[in-house]
């Protein structure tokens, strides 16, 4: 029953894990960090990659919610690029946040990226997922390797569903600053490798593991 | 010219004129050589050797009286021997004379001899010590070689387009300049406005096809054509003349991974492969370098009339399928369907 | 005559065994200090060093104190004389001296056989002191506070101008915020939980009245009291809404540390 | 990517199905089609639990998009993406189960005939031959309804007169630009068919 020639790429789904750093930076500092980051980073010759995402929350949960099972509840992020129309949409499981032994460098939490057909907004729905809330982000995103820097703004959309920037509110005067690897389970030298890179955007951002049960909503 | 004629002349006259020296200087030195005692075989020699100028004459008569005077008696012995020194010595002074004679004739045509022109480094190659490390000859050889069939090959050429009516290419050679000048010029060296303008004016013509063009090298417009959901044609146009045809189906794209537009790559599909050459023989078959606007709008009509290429069986056979290919045939004046094979 | 006269020789000759003994203890000290720093410099260290100054001073107070002590006979009752100089080498002496003094010659006895400094010296002291006495106690007081108000007036300002530079290094120090924390944790809570992003319910309106996001905070920052405030639990139908609200009145499942 | 057209392609009594299949594959060479590998097309249910509305999700895998996982869902409403997506199901587990016993699958060769794609697979519904799908894609057409009366032709010529109307999930996509996805409802529509007929031969436990 197995030995069909899909079996192997559908089984051997290695799961990935994305090791995170954060920090945030002011809107006035920005211009800085990034031009620390372009030379830092790799194509330093090229102009700063930009991007513009509209992500939305969509979360599965029971009808009896009570609270216990409340934790159980999924919630898959849908991201849409909006600065390129070509690409696909995306929806991106992020698992619960471990932050390790105070040894471990890194956040590290289960992450599954898929991308998908642009009408995943309203099958997600028919699946019995909820809008839980939305956002736009929009900044600068820069690699070194396989490590992913992202620097970028929040926006609130003032009304639901509409997504040009004039809807656009920031929720802060910062930006948020993201350092993440996506890696297979186990490989714990980037989580030193991505520190001695934090260490050098100090002390313009210092990038930490945020511990995300300190968050209250 | 003319002058390059009479200093040739001069150098081979000159030359004639050393050559002359070296002898004369030649039979001085013999002469000295043989001194008293050959003295008497010397002439007969001479003789033979040179009659033809006059001073020679004269030296053979002085060799013939001396030939007399050792045919002598003997008595007269110291005498003789006298004799012959004079006139060994008088020979000599005129064979002294004649060099000379001759040396200052050299001198003068030399005179006139004017210094040869430089004409250009390829003089200077004869310079070169060492030849064998420049690889100019081979390169010349080579070169020369290939100039020589391409003359062969333009040779043939021209005799085959000679034959041929349907010519794309304005020469003298081929046609009649002053009857096509005026016209045949605007076909290809049609300004821009002119380009955008007609091409504008098609796409209001077929509102069932989408045309968009640019200029990624300039002066030629690459003109994308995509006609209903069925295909989509890329056609190069220089001024208003087709250059280049590629049909492909409507889910490919004539864009490479960096964005760049891509004339050249070939569908993958045998139905657009086979409708590129029917393209490319209908663009000649449109071609009319005097009304090059008509001719691009008989060709786009054409073109447009595949736009039934999947859903319209083939006039001769009606059927829709033959070789496993739809109909990819449409005739250049009623743009009916038929199928490759089933076209007269 | 010849007891005392001995036993004061003995004395003699005892003492200066014993200064001598000294004197060479600290000769060694210093050549092998010397040594150190000619040869082994690289691995000298500054307490090294002090240990070595130390070891020095105190062979110096040691001998002073011989010198001082009362066994000692007073050597300045003892006088030197030479008897014979000559300028011919003494092998004897250059032993003696381990090679410094070759001869005992006109050349080197005025500067080894010395107790007075030299004239000259003498001569500038002497002036010195004339002059130092000279002066009455009223200037010399007056001179005195001058130089001590002159020196606290420099100390004030090199105090003054070292504080102000210790506080603009400190503020060099200080002045990149280029990050407020509180924006830290409103982003990420933001992008991980989806405060202040999160649309109130309609349907919860009643409960959790629609308020703008800085207010919220200042609200939660403010009302200690009651920081649980339940938010609206998206996914939520309205029928189950009442019975939210009752679990959260009566106990909350989760506590925040 | 071209227009597909799935059909199935009836065992006579007393026939077995290996047989049929062979016949066919016969059929297809002779008019000049070559055999260019195999393929799989495969479906998983998975069914919601503890939601209000039982929902079914049907998940479809297919070679010719070997990268791609189609998700349906009852409406219809078909979402394409990565194989990763699977990955995504394992974090649903207490929303949506797979249902045991569920995995139907077409497995078979794959012919090329100029531009022509046909499939001839024997559908096996937890390992047990259950029936013969033939598919007939035509490459370079992307709208149904233009390229119908070409492909009926060659389909005719194949497997008769069961190819007289377009597949009925198709006839409301003529004139639409066809996606992958509506190949994978034709399979998913004549898998369901096959499912309920064992069901009913086989009445539940």
């Amino acid at each position: 029953m197995e030995t069909t020639s899909l079996a192997p790429s559908l089984k051997n789904i290695a799961p990935q894990q994305e090791y995170l750093l954060q920090a945030s930076i002011l809107d006035a500092n920005r211009d800085v960090l990034l031009h620390r980051l372009r030379g830092l980073c790799d194509n330093a010759e090229s102009n700063f990659e930009t991007f513009a995402d509209y992500e939305a929350v969509y979360v599965l949960s029971f009808l009896e919610s009570s609270a216990v099972q409340q934790s159980q509840a999924v919630s898959f992020r849908v991201r849409h690029a909006l600065d390129d129309p070509e690409a696909p949409d995306h929806i991106r499981y992020i698992g619960q946040a471990e932050l390790g032994d105070r040894a471990r460098p890194t956040l590290v939490r289960a992450c599954l990226d898929v991308a998908c057909s642009s009408n995943v907004r309203e099958f997600l729905q028919e699946m019995g997922f909820k809008l839980d809330y939305d956002c736009v982000m929009k900044g600068y995103f820069f690699h070194k390797g396989r490590m992913k820097v992202t620097v970028y703004k929040i926006f609130r959309l003032l009304q639901p569903g509409k997504t040009d920037s004039s809807n656009w509110e920031p929720l802060s005067m910062s930006h948020l600053v993201e350092l993440s690897v996506v890696a297979p389970l186990g490989q714990e030298q980037i989580g030193e490798d991505m520190k001695n890179f934090a260490e050098q955007l100090k002390p313009l951002v210092v990038l930490e593991k945020f511990d995300h049960r300190r968050l209250h909503n | 010219m003319n002058k390059d004629t009479t200093q040739a002349e001069l150098i081979f006259q000159s030359i004639h004129l050393i050559q002359k020296l070296r002898h004369d200087v030649g039979q001085v030195f013999k002469d000295l050589s043989d001194g008293i005692s050959e003295y008497i075989e010397e002439p007969a020699e001479k003789d033979e050797n040179d009659g033809g100028s006059n001073k020679d004459v004269s030296k053979d008569k002085a060799a013939t009286q001396d030939q007399k005077d050792t045919t002598g008696p003997s008595h007269e012995k110291s005498e003789e021997h006298h004799e012959k020194h004079r006139a060994i010595l008088k020979t000599l002074k005129k064979s002294l004379e004649t060099i000379s004679h001759d040396f200052s004739d050299l001198e003068k045509t030399g005179a006139n001899i004017g210094p040869v022109q430089m004409f250009s480094n390829i003089d200077n190659l004869s310079l070169d010590p060492v030849d064998k490390n420049t690889v100019t000859h081979s390169q010349l050889l080579q070169s020369y070689k290939w100039t020589n069939k391409m003359h062969e090959l333009s040779d043939q050429a021209v005799t085959i387009l000679g034959q041929n009516t349907l010519k794309r290419t304005q020469s003298p050679k081929f046609t009649n300049v002053k009857k096509l000048k005026g016209n045949t010029l605007s076909a290809w060296v049609a300004p821009q406005q002119t380009v955008d303008q007609c091409l504008s004016v098609l796409n209001q013509d077929h509102p069932g096809s989408n045309f968009t063009w640019s200029r990624p090298l300039g002066g030629c417009a690459a003109l994308q054509i995509e006609i209903g959901k069925t295909l989509k044609a890329v056609v190069v146009l220089r001024g208003l003349t087709i250059e280049w045809v590629k049909i492909k189906g409507f889910d490919e794209t004539f864009k490479t991974d960096d964005g760049q537009i891509d004339i050249w790559s070939s569908s993958r599909y045998q139905v657009f492969q086979k409708l590129t050459h029917h393209a490319e023989a209908a663009s000649l078959h449109y071609y009319a370098p005097t009304k090059p606007d008509l001719a691009i709008k008989s060709f786009v009509m054409w073109l447009h009339g595949f736009s039934n290429l999947f859903s319209v069986p083939c006039q001769k056979c009606g059927k829709y399928l033959q070789n496993n290919m739809p109909p990819t045939w449409r005739d250049y004046r009623n743009r009916k369907p038929f199928h490759d094979v089933c076209r007269m | 005559m010849q007891a005392p006269q001995s036993k004061e020789e003995k004395q003699l000759e005892t003492s200066l065994d014993d200064l001598l003994q000294r004197v060479r203890e600290l000769k060694q000290g210093i050549s092998s200090f010397i040594y150190k720093l000619e040869n082994d410099y690289q691995n000298i260290s500054w307490p090294n060093m002090m240990e070595h100054f130390g070891v020095l001073s105190s062979g110096l107070s040691t001998t002073k104190r011989l010198l001082k002590a009362e066994k000692m006979p007073l050597l300045r009752n003892y006088v030197l004389f030479p008897i014979l100089l000559s300028p011919d080498r003494d092998p004897h002496l250059e032993k003696l001296t381990e090679g410094r003094v070759l001869a005992f010659n006109h050349e080197v006895v005025p500067d080894y056989l010395r107790t007075k400094p030299e004239p000259e010296v003498e001569e500038k002291v002497q002036l010195l002191s004339v002059k130092a006495s000279s002066i009455t106690p009223e200037v010399a007081q007056k001179q005195l506070t001058a130089l001590n108000k002159i020196t606290s007036n420099i100390l004030d300002i090199i105090n003054a101008s070292s504080d102000e530079w210790d506080k603009d290094s400190n503020q060099k120090n200080v002045v990149p915020s280029t990050s407020s924390p509180q924006d830290t944790l409103t982003l990420i809570s933001a992008i991980t939980k989806g405060s202040k992003l999160r649309r109130p319910d309609p349907t919860s309106m009643q409960q959790c009245p629609p308020m703008g996001p800085t207010q919220q905070q200042q609200m939660q920052q403010q009302q200690q009291l009651q920081p649980q405030k339940p938010m609206p639990v998206v996914g939520r139908v309205p029928s189950t809404i009442k019975t939210n609200i009752k679990a959260a009145a009566t106990s909350h499942p989760y506590q925040r540390p | 990517m071209g227009v597909s057209c799935v059909y199935m392609y009836p065992v006579p009594e007393g026939r077995s199905g290996a047989h049929v299949v062979e016949v066919l594959q016969k059929q297809v060479e002779t008019i000049g089609g070559v055999k260019m590998g195999s393929f799989v097309v495969d479906c998983e249910s998975y069914l919601s639990i503890m939601l209000s509305v039982s929902k079914t999700l049907q998940i479809l895998h297919n070679t010719e998009y070997p990268a791609s996982c189609f998700a349906v869902l009852d409406s219809g409403a078909t979402l394409v993406a990565d194989t990763l997506f699977n990955g995504l199901l394992s974090h649903l587990k207490a929303y949506y189960q797979a249902r045991k016993g569920s995995k139907i699958e077409s497995k078979g060769n794959r012919y090329q005939l100029a531009d022509f794609v046909i499939k001839i697979g024997s559908v096996t519904l937890s390992g047990s031959f259950k029936g013969i799908l033939v598919e007939v894609e035509y490459c370079p057409s992307v709208i149904a309804s233009e390229c119908w009366n070409l492909m009926k032709e060659l389909l005719q010529s194949l497997i008769g007169n069961i190819a007289e109307s377009p597949p009925p999930s198709l006839k409301m996509k003529m004139d639409e630009i066809y996606t992958p996805a509506m190949t994978m409802l034709q399979y998913l529509e004549h898998f369901n068919n096959f499912r309920k007929a064992a069901a009913v031969s086989q009445p539940p436990r």
